[in-house]
């Protein structure tokens, strides 16, 4: 599987793009960033806000209860401010 | 119907200029412009740097572009939109549609730049005068502006205005 | 704040620039151009000759700019207005507004263009593919977009959006 | 007084402007375009249905019942569409 930050996650975890390997028990979004969160003090800090977190699975807008499986791109990123 | 996602400017009369170029059927264009501006929550903004998400933002911008068009009746619209350091009074995006009718146009592209702000994977490091990079908190009034083109009376195709 | 009536076309790229140019507070510049198009009620049009009130025609678009103005907070409109002569494909009609707020530009900008149709004296002659001039009747459509503004919840001034 | 006539009542009156002295008893729109009406077949048939005109005295939108004075400038034309 694999994680995208970008903005202040990205910069918080230190780290742009990452592959990892996640046990069986993480099924959904919010799993997965329960489980990133002990990946050290950076991500910690990063994601122990999740209302402040929106989520893409695979490019597209997903929610914490969308399911995550192995292969998936799966990206964490502050609400958006283009335009 | 063009989307380009580019770290250069652009030019936006030569862009509007290739919108309409030999399409006699278009009665009206409406454009939108944002520029990176001087100030921003009364402080003073030197600079600014414009994250995105390549893949999905091209694919954001044509879903975005695809519902312009189911909604209205367009014969051309464009989406430019630029990432990396930009200073201010630099452009940052250009949306454009063009229609038989005015209406069309100018709602069209009004839809177009509010669902661009809160559904395009972008975001904004402003550069204030210390030097020290913020990033840009989402605004509820783009979520409402988004919104209201969810409930609005928008019908979904006009035949003529 | 600028207001042509003119013969000649307009450059809308070279416009827009100095319009904007210098001007750092400026966040988001919306413009119409509209254009001369082949069809009209089912029918083919070959070109159409505007017509016009000299004087008035200035008169009455400096008073629209100015009740833009007084509506929106602005740092700069445009109004470019032709008359005489214009084949299908031709540009007729400019205008484009800047302000630091996104949607005070594309409110202000979509005014403009809905009280010029209906406050500014110029009037349109046809010419179908039979070579009869026929003289367009005003269209119910134009005066509810232009009522619509007098009716609508417009603030007064937003002082942000 | 001077009247202007513009789009189809300039083509049917014959006239883009004329200069008129029209007597005392003309004091408002609807009483000069009366009077008007009676200097021939083209002004006759132009001015006919007055609520297809639209009145402008000294370059101001008027009505029917808006006064008008020796020196003003009126214009009688259809409703606008430009833009």
């Amino acid at each position: 599987m694999k994680v995208l930050y970008f903005a202040w996650l990205r910069q918080r975890t230190g780290v742009g793009e990452e592959d990892i390997d996640p046990p069986a028990g993480v099924t959904d979004v919010a799993g997965l960033i329960d489980w990133l969160k002990a990946r050290g003090p950076g991500h910690a800090e990063a994601l122990q806000d999740v209302s402040a977190i929106r989520v893409a699975i695979n490019q597209e807008f997903a929610e914490l209860d969308s399911p995550v499986a192995p292969g998936d791109e799966v990206a964490l990123f502050p609400p958006m401010t283009g335009g | 119907m063009t989307i380009r996602v580019q770290r250069e400017d652009f030019d936006v009369g030569a862009e509007l200029k290739r919108l309409t170029e030999g399409n006699h059927a278009i009665g009206g264009v409406a454009s939108f412009v944002g520029l990176v501006r001087d100030m921003a929550d009364s402080k003073t903004i030197g600079a600014m740097t414009l994250e995105h998400y390549p893949g999905m933002t091209e694919k954001m911008l044509t879903e975005i572009e695809a519902e312009t068009k189911n909604r209205w009746p367009l014969e051309a619209s464009l989406i430019i939109h630029r990432y990396g350091r930009m200073e201010a009074g630099e452009q940052i995006v250009l949306v454009a549609t063009a229609s038989p009718h005015r209406l069309a146009a100018l709602e069209s592209c009004h839809f177009l730049i509010d669902w661009l702000k809160t559904k395009a994977p972008f975001w904004k490091l402003e550069e204030a005068g210390d030097g020290e990079g913020r990033w840009v908190d989402a605004r509820d009034a783009d979520d409402a502006a988004a919104e209201r083109w969810n409930t609005g009376p928008t019908p979904k195709k006009h035949a003529a205005e």
